[in-house]
């Protein structure tokens, strides 16, 4: 079974930066939503977080993890935050 | 309004657009950079923030601020950047006719900003090692010498 | 500390003993003079105190303040004497550790002072006549025409 | 019966005072506690407010109505404040 092949724009802040090594990315994947996507991520970049300690946002947008991705997504995977 | 800033903050000024003389009370609250955490001395520390969505974020926790509580005005901005000891890391000020919706409004901000928005603090510590608050991985990971947070 | 004052109160200079570096949080409230209340313009306001009895019943809010929650310190100032619109009428600021106990000691701060301070206000309304506020009796009185609260 | 007299000082504030006409004076009284003396001095000086409205403090401090008053005490009732 082939899977269509679809371009995502990666943005990284704070520890998951210091992981990545890189604030941005592109990241060719066949993963459809941020859930796929992110544990495809996980065992490339070895993050130590999983995906029930993070947040998503797709386009500037805190969104869910099964919110079915498009072509060309700027999606960031928020760790825990610590504002204030 | 909520705004970030790499600025200092100043109270004082920002007060100044809710000065309203329908307003009887005023509530605030600053957050400022403390010399310990969880047991370590910091010397000083690191925000950062995934701006456009901290201030979609922020305008939310405002508004709902306003549509919660019968106040007049409320403005938060929080810093970003390297802050020192005793800088102020947040400032939240709200004014209303009376002071028991001022105060409860001030706390609903300050408590849905420091839940909810994308911003990161990395503490600086006075032995030199730096970690992400909040990342509980980070230091288990830092017990076991396998890759930290600090660096 | 507990401080009666005829002259304006300034926040910031009266934040700067208020600043230890082993605190996190500090909040604040003010009391500001309104342009209304309970249906009236007010003009302006006096506050007339019981000097020597408000200031040890200052000083006595303040220690209960210190002992119900854990804070770091507090300090408060009562104006008195002769305000106009907008002026601060009372500040109230706690620096603690952690935001929750300096929001619960402000709160406290404020609710026991407006309640036991041997403190009056008087208020001078737009249309000329005044009244002792939180004087029932006084209004009561002005309907039935008889001796009233206002000059 | 004859009753001994007294000497007390009164303060007064805020609505008090304006209904006194003055600030302080001096009272000659048989009254020995505070319920009794404001009870004179309401008749006295037709006050509006009953006793159940006001606080009482002796030389600088609260007490109750019903504390025994010495020769020479500074009596200050308190109409309800409003302070803040």
């Amino acid at each position: 079974m082939t899977m269509d092949q679809r371009s995502y724009q990666l943005q990284y802040f704070a520890m998951l930066k210091e992981w990545a090594g890189v604030d941005k990315e592109e990241m060719s994947s066949s993963a459809t939503t941020p859930r796929e996507l992110y544990k495809e991520l996980r065992d490339k970049r070895n993050f130590p977080l999983s995906d029930t300690e993070l947040r998503v946002a797709i386009n500037g947008d805190f969104t869910d993890f099964d919110h079915n991705l498009a072509e060309g997504d700027q999606i960031a995977f928020i760790p825990p935050v610590s504002g204030g | 309004m909520f705004l970030l800033t790499e600025q200092p903050i100043q109270p004082p000024l920002l007060k100044q657009s809710l000065l309203h003389h329908d307003c009887g009370g005023f509530a605030s609250f600053e957050g400022w950079v403390r010399d310990w955490n969880e047991g370590r001395r910091v010397q000083s520390l690191l925000y950062e923030s995934f701006e456009e969505l901290a201030l979609k974020e922020g305008e939310k926790v405002i508004e709902e601020a306003r549509k919660r509580f019968p106040i007049r005005d409320v403005k938060a901005v929080h810093r970003t950047g390297h802050l020192e000891l005793g800088e102020i890391t947040i400032w939240i000020g709200v004014a209303s006719r009376h002071r028991e919706e001022a105060f409860m409004a001030c706390r609903y901000a300050i408590d849905a900003i420091k839940a909810r928005l994308p911003i990161w603090k990395k503490e600086f510590y006075l032995n030199g090692e730096t970690a992400w608050v909040g990342c509980s991985h980070c230091s288990k990971l830092k017990q076991k010498n396998e890759a930290t947070c600090t660096q």
